[in-house]
C-alpha cells in the first residue's frame, strides 16, 4: 500500500500546477479544440516544449516541490511563533485591555450603538472604514476600466441573453426570494447599530438579491431601476455623503466642538447618532457596488 | 472537551482539508465549490468565535458575492472561448 | 508541544492556511487558482485577527439587558477589523478576476507562464 | 489649537470628495480638478510645514471625539508636510507634463476614471505619511495598490495588463505580510496606534518575552514593505511595470507610490518598534546588505537593457538598494541620507520618463536606443530635463543626486564597522551609473548617421515644458540649497519619535 501512495503524491505534486488548466473539461464536456494560433502552439505541442528555454523548463519541473517546500518551510516558521503567543481564548491576554473595557464599558453611552462593532467602526475608528468603502469604490472604478467594452457593451452576445432569461423554476423561485432576500438586507442594513450586521452585511445582501433578480429576469427591467446614470450618481452622492459628514465629526471632535447629531435612545431605530445615516450610505455603496461587478462581467456595461 | 470543542475541531479540520483541496483540486470548477465551502464553514467558525457580524459578513461577502463573481468569470471565460471556436469554424467553413 | 498546539489551536489551523494560500498565491501558475489562493490567505489571517479577540466563555460584543460590564463580552475590536479586511479582500478579488478575463480575452489561456511567452514574441513582432 | 492643524485632514478628505467627484465629469474637467487639488495640497503642506518650523514639535490630531488609542489620530510634524508638499509638486509635474501621452494611451471615455485614480493615489499618499495607526496604514495600502493598479492597466496592451497582473500578485503577497505582522503585534501588546505599540514593545523586548513572535511581526511588516516598494531580490516586477505603462503612471509609481510605502517603513521603525529595538534585531543588516545587492544588480541590469524605459525601470531598483542602504547604515545619519535619496528620486524619476517618453515620440515610437539617435536635437526640452535627471542619477555637483551620495558617504564615515563595503558599493554603483546613463546621453546628443542635417525640430508641448522646468528647478534648487534642507530632516527625523 505505501508504495503506491508515494509516486501517488509525487505524481499529484507534479501536476499540481502543469494539470490544472482543464478549463474546458470543467464546464465544456467537448475535447478541447485547438483555437487559436497560441492556442494550437500550447496544446498541440508536448506539454513543455512551447518553453524552449531549458532554464525554464527545469525550473518548471521543480516548481511543486518547491512550492511545498516553501509550504512547508513556511508553516514550520510561523507555527514556532504562534506556539510562542499567549494561549487563545484566555482573559488575561494583551488585546483584553482598556481599549476593548472603554469599548463595552462606554460604548454604549458615547456612541449610542448597542452593537459594540458598529460603534467601533462608525465612530471609535472610524477613518479606517472610510478607507475601506473607498477601497471599494477604487476597485469598481479599476473593474470599470479593465471591463468597459470599447461598444458599451451593445453588442451582447445571443449566447449571454439566452442564458440570462432563466427557466421557469428559478424564475419562479426568484419571484418568491428576492423579496425576502431584499427585505432581509434591508433590515440588516438598518438594524446594524442594534444588532449583528451593518451596512456592509446589509449592502453585500442587498447586492446579492438584485445579482438573483437579474439572473432570474434579465437586466432589461433592473435598467429602470438601476441604469448606468443612477449608478454612478448613488454611488458618488453616498460617497460624498460619508467622505462630509465624517470630517465634519473628525473636525468637531478635534476641536472640541459639539456635533449636531444626538445619540438618542439607546436600542430605539432613530438613534446612534451618525451610525445609522452611515450604515445606509455604506449598504448603497456596496450595494451598488456589487451589482456593478456583476453586471460588469456579465455584459461589460452597467 | 465539550461538545462545541468537538464541533469546532472539526470545523478546523474541514477549512484546513477545504483549503489544500482547492488549491491541488485540478478542476476549477471543483475548485470553486471547494472554496465556497471554505467559505460558509469560515462562518461557522466565526459564530463560535462570538463574532455574528462577521459570520453574516462572510456568508453574505465570502461564500456569496465572490463565489458568484468566480462562477461568472468561469462562465466568462468559456463565452470568450466558444465565440473564438465559432469564429474558426466559420473561417474553415467558408475556405 | 502538544499541549500548546491544543492551547492555540485556531491560531495554528489560521497559519497552516495562511501558508497554502500564500504558496498558491505565489507559485501557481494559473491565474483562478492564485486568486483563490489569495482568498484563503487573506481569510487565514482574518480567522487568525478574530481568535485574538474571543474569550472563552462570553457572548458577543452586543449590549443586552443594559449590562455594560467588559468582562461579559468578547473584544470588538478584532472583529471590527475583520470587517473592514473582508470589505478589503472582495474589492482585490474583483479586480483580479477582470484582469483574468482581459488576459484570457488576448491570449486564451489562464497559464501565467505562457501569457508572458506569448507577450515576449508579440513584442518582438512589432519590432 | 491653530487652524493649520486641520489642514493634513482636510486635504486626505478633499482628494477623496474630488476623486468621487471626478468620476461623473469629463475628462478635461477631471484632468483640472486634479490639477487644482494637487495645487491645493501642496500649499497646505507648505502651511503645515510652517507652523511645524515655528512649533518645533510634532502636533497629533485626534480624529472625532475620542483620545487615542480608543480613536484614530493623525500625526505630523515637519517631515511629513515636507515630503507631502514634494510629492504633490510632483504628481501634479507628472499629470500636467504626461497630458499628451495619456490622451494618446488612454480611451476617450475612460480618461476620467484615471484622474479618479491619481486622485485617490494622492490621499493614500497624504494618509500613509500622516497616520498614525499601523491598521489605518493597512487599509490605505490596499487602496494606494488597487489604484497603481488602475493606473497601470488603464493602457490597453497586453503586455501592460500581464505586468499589471504581476503587479498585483506581488503587492498582495506583501500587503498579506504586513497585515499578518500586524497581527502578530496586535496579539502581543494589544495596540495598533503607534505611540502605545511602541512603549509595549520596548517593554516586551527588555522582557525577552515571546522574542520569536515579536521578531516575527518586525520581519513581516518590514518584508511586506520590502516587496511592495521593490528592493531586491523583489525588483522584478519593476521593469516591465514602469516600462510599459503610460510614462505619466510611469511616473508616479516609480517616484511616488513606491516611496510611500519606504516612508511609511521609516515611521514604523521610528514610531513603532523603535531605533533602538530595531537597530538592535539584526534586520537592519539583511536591509543594508540587499539595498547594496540591489544598487549593483539593478545598474548592471539597466546596462545590458536595449530600451530606454527598461533602462530607467531597472535604474530604479538600483535607486531603491541605496535608500534601503541608507536606512541599513545607521538610525539618525543613514535614514536622513535615506530621506534625502527618496526625495531626489521623487524628483528626477518622474523628469526621466517624462523626457524619454518625449524622446521616443519624436524618434518615432521606437524605443530601442539605435532609434534616439540625436533626439536631443528633435526636441531640446526633452533633451535637457533627461540630462539634468541622468547627472543627478549620476550625482554631479549641483544637482539633488550629488548631495545624496554625498550623505551616505558622511554617514558612512560615522560606521566605522561599515565605512569600507559601503564607500566600495557607492563607488561601483556611481560607475555603473555614469556608465549607462552617459551611454544614452551621448546617444541622444549625438547626431552621427542622423538624416536630415540639422534635425528637424518638433513643436514644443507647452504641458511637458512646463512640468520638465518644475521639476529640473527643484531639483537644481534642491542640490545648491541643500543646507536647509538638510536641517530640516534631521530636525524633522528627531522630532519623528
Amino acid at each position: 500500500m505505501k508504495k503506491q501512495t508515494k509516486p501517488k503524491l509525487s505524481e499529484r505534486l507534479r501536476t499540481w500546477d502543469a494539470g490544472s488548466f482543464d478549463l474546458t473539461e470543467a464546464i465544456d464536456p467537448d475535447p478541447p479544440v485547438p483555437v487559436t494560433e497560441y492556442d494550437l502552439r500550447a496544446e498541440d505541442l508536448p506539454p513543455l516544449a512551447r518553453l524552449g528555454d531549458r532554464q525554464v523548463r527545469g525550473f518548471r519541473r521543480i516548481y511543486p516541490w518547491l512550492a511545498a517546500i516553501l509550504a512547508a518551510v513556511l508553516v514550520t516558521i510561523l507555527l514556532s511563533a504562534v506556539l510562542d503567543l499567549p494561549p487563545y481564548g484566555a482573559a488575561e491576554n494583551p488585546p483584553h485591555n482598556e481599549v476593548m473595557e472603554r469599548y463595552v464599558a462606554r460604548g454604549l453611552a458615547e456612541t449610542g450603538a448597542v452593537n459594540t462593532v458598529s460603534g467601533v467602526i462608525l465612530d471609535y475608528r472610524a477613518f479606517d472604514t472610510l478607507g475601506e468603502s473607498h477601497v471599494l469604490y477604487t476597485a469598481a472604478t479599476a473593474v470599470l476600466v479593465l471591463l468597459l467594452s470599447a461598444s458599451g457593451g451593445r453588442d451582447e452576445p445571443p449566447s449571454v441573453r439566452r442564458i440570462m432569461e432563466g427557466d421557469p423554476i428559478l424564475r419562479n423561485t426568484a419571484r418568491v426570494v428576492v423579496p425576502i432576500v431584499l427585505l432581509f438586507g434591508v433590515y440588516v442594513i438598518l438594524n446594524g447599530h442594534l444588532g449583528p450586521g451593518g451596512g456592509f452585511a446589509g449592502g453585500a445582501i442587498l447586492g446579492g438579491g438584485l445579482i438573483l433578480y437579474v439572473i432570474a429576469f434579465g437586466f432589461e427591467p433592473m435598467e429602470k431601476l438601476i441604469s448606468g446614470r443612477v449608478y454612478r450618481r448613488g454611488i458618488t452622492a453616498a460617497l460624498c455623503f460619508y467622505s462630509g459628514a465624517k470630517c465634519y465629526s473628525f473636525f468637531c471632535g478635534a476641536n472640541h466642538l459639539e456635533t449636531i447629531f444626538q445619540n438618542g435612545t439607546p436600542g430605539a431605530i432613530l438613534s446612534a447618532g451618525l451610525i445609522l445615516p452611515l450604515n445606509i450610505a455604506v449598504g448603497l455603496i456596496v450595494a451598488l457596488t456589487m451589482y456593478g461587478f456583476y453586471s460588469m462581467f456579465q455584459r461589460g456595461r452597467i | 472537551m465539550t461538545g462545541l470543542d468537538v464541533f469546532q475541531l472539526l470545523l478546523l479540520g474541514g477549512i484546513v482539508v477545504c483549503g489544500i483541496a482547492a488549491c491541488l483540486s485540478r478542476n476549477l470548477l471543483v475548485c470553486l465549490i471547494i472554496f465556497m465551502a471554505y467559505s460558509v464553514m469560515m462562518s461557522v467558525i466565526w459564530v463560535l468565535l462570538q463574532a455574528p457580524d462577521l459570520a453574516i459578513t462572510e456568508a453574505a461577502v465570502g461564500a456569496g458575492i465572490s463565489s458568484i463573481l468566480l462562477f461568472i468569470t468561469l462562465k466568462k471565460l468559456r463565452d470568450i472561448r466558444k465565440k473564438v471556436l465559432d469564429e474558426k469554424t466559420d473561417e474553415t467553413e467558408a475556405l | 508541544m502538544l499541549q500548546s498546539l491544543w492551547e492555540n489551536r485556531v491560531p495554528v489551523a489560521a497559519v497552516v492556511l495562511f501558508a497554502v494560500g500564500f504558496t498558491t498565491l505565489l507559485l501557481h501558475r494559473n491565474l483562478l487558482k492564485k486568486i483563490i489562493g489569495l482568498n484563503i490567505m487573506d481569510t487565514a489571517a482574518y480567522l487568525f485577527l478574530t481568535s485574538l479577540g474571543y474569550i472563552a466563555g462570553r457572548k458577543p460584543p452586543i449590549i443586552t439587558d443594559g449590562n455594560t460590564d467588559p468582562s461579559a463580552y468578547v473584544n470588538p475590536l478584532p472583529a471590527g477589523l475583520v470587517l473592514t479586511g473582508i470589505v478589503v479582500s472582495v474589492s482585490v478579488t474583483a479586480l483580479m478576476l477582470a484582469l483574468t478575463v482581459r488576459l484570457y480575452e488576448r491570449y486564451h489561456t489562464l497559464d501565467l507562464d505562457q501569457i508572458y511567452l506569448m507577450a515576449k514574441d508579440e513584442e518582438e513582432e512589432k519590432r | 489649537m491653530s487652524f493649520a492643524a486641520n489642514i493634513p485632514l482636510f486635504s486626505i478628505v478633499l482628494c477623496l470628495l474630488a476623486s468621487a467627484v471626478s468620476a461623473l465629469l469629463r475628462a478635461r474637467a477631471a484632468a483640472w480638478v486634479t490639477r487644482v487639488l494637487t495645487a491645493l495640497v501642496a500649499f497646505g503642506s507648505v502651511l503645515v510645514l510652517l507652523m511645524g518650523i515655528k512649533n518645533g514639535a510634532a502636533v497629533t490630531y485626534q480624529m472625532g471625539h475620542f483620545p487615542a488609542p480608543w480613536g484614530n489620530e493623525l500625526r505630523f510634524g515637519i517631515l511629513e508636510p515636507l515630503v507631502s508638499g514634494i510629492f504633490a509638486v510632483v504628481l501634479l509635474s507628472c499629470v500636467v507634463g504626461g497630458n499628451k501621452e495619456l490622451q494618446r494611451d488612454i480611451e476617450p471615455a475612460k480618461q476620467n476614471l484615471y484622474f479618479v485614480m491619481v486622485d485617490l493615489i494622492l490621499a493614500t499618499l497624504l494618509a500613509l505619511l500622516y497616520t498614525n495607526d499601523l491598521f489605518t496604514g493597512y487599509v490605505f495600502i490596499e487602496i494606494c495598490t488597487i489604484a497603481s493598479c488602475g493606473i497601470l492597466m488603464i493602457r490597453r496592451l497586453g503586455r501592460t495588463t500581464l505586468a499589471a497582473v504581476r503587479y498585483m500578485i506581488f503587492s498582495l503577497i506583501g500587503s498579506g505580510m504586513f497585515m499578518l505582522g500586524i497581527i502578530f503585534l496586535y496579539s502581543l501588546t494589544g495596540h495598533l496606534l503607534m505611540p502605545n505599540l511602541k512603549s509595549a514593545v520596548a517593554a516586551l523586548w527588555a522582557s525577552g518575552e515571546s522574542h520569536t513572535p515579536l521578531m516575527m511581526a518586525m520581519c513581516l511588516i518590514t518584508l511586506g514593505l520590502c516587496i511592495k516598494s521593490g528592493l531586491f531580490p523583489f525588483h522584478f516586477w519593476m521593469p516591465d511595470t514602469y516600462g510599459y505603462s503610460t510614462p505619466c503612471s510611469a511616473g508616479i509609481l516609480s517616484g511616488l507610490v513606491s516611496k510611500g510605502y519606504i516612508f511609511l517603513l521609516i515611521r514604523i521603525i521610528r514610531c513603532v518598534f523603535g531605533v533602538e529595538v530595531f537597530y538592535a534585531s539584526g534586520i537592519q543588516t539583511v536591509l543594508y546588505v540587499l539595498g547594496i545587492a540591489g544598487m549593483i544588480v539593478g545598474s548592471i541590469s539597466a546596462i545590458r537593457e536595449n530600451e530606454v524605459f527598461r533602462m530607467i525601470a531597472f535604474s530604479s531598483a538600483a535607486q531603491i538598494g541605496y535608500i534601503y542602504m541608507g536606512l541599513g547604515l545607521s538610525p539618525a545619519l543613514g535614514t536622513v541620507a535615506a530621506i534625502f535619496h527618496i526625495l531626489t528620486h521623487a524628483i528626477t524619476k518622474p523628469a526621466l520618463f517624462l523626457s524619454a517618453s518625449r524622446l521616443v515620440e519624436v524618434s518615432g515610437g521606437r524605443k530601442r536606443f539605435k532609434a534616439l539617435q540625436g533626439a536631443a536635437h528633435r526636441d531640446p526640452m526633452a533633451g535637457t530635463a533627461f540630462a539634468v535627471g541622468s547627472l543627478s542619477m549620476i550625482g554631479l555637483p549641483l544637482t539633488m543626486g550629488f548631495i545624496a551620495k554625498y550623505l551616505f558617504a558622511f554617514a558612512a564615515f560615522r560606521e566605522n564597522r561599515l565605512l569600507l563595503p559601503t564607500l566600495l558599493a557607492l563607488a561601483i554603483s556611481t560607475v555603473l551609473n555614469t556608465f549607462y546613463f552617459a551611454r544614452t546621453l551621448i546617444r541622444v546628443y549625438n547626431t552621427r548617421g542622423v538624416t536630415p542635417v540639422p534635425p528637424v525640430r518638433l513643436r514644443a508641448q507647452p504641458g511637458f515644458a512646463f512640468a520638465a522646468i518644475l521639476l529640473m528647478a527643484e531639483n537644481i534648487a534642491c542640490g545648491v540649497l541643500a543646507q536647509p534642507l538638510i536641517e530640516m530632516l534631521t530636525k524633522g527625523l528627531s522630532i519623528l519619535e
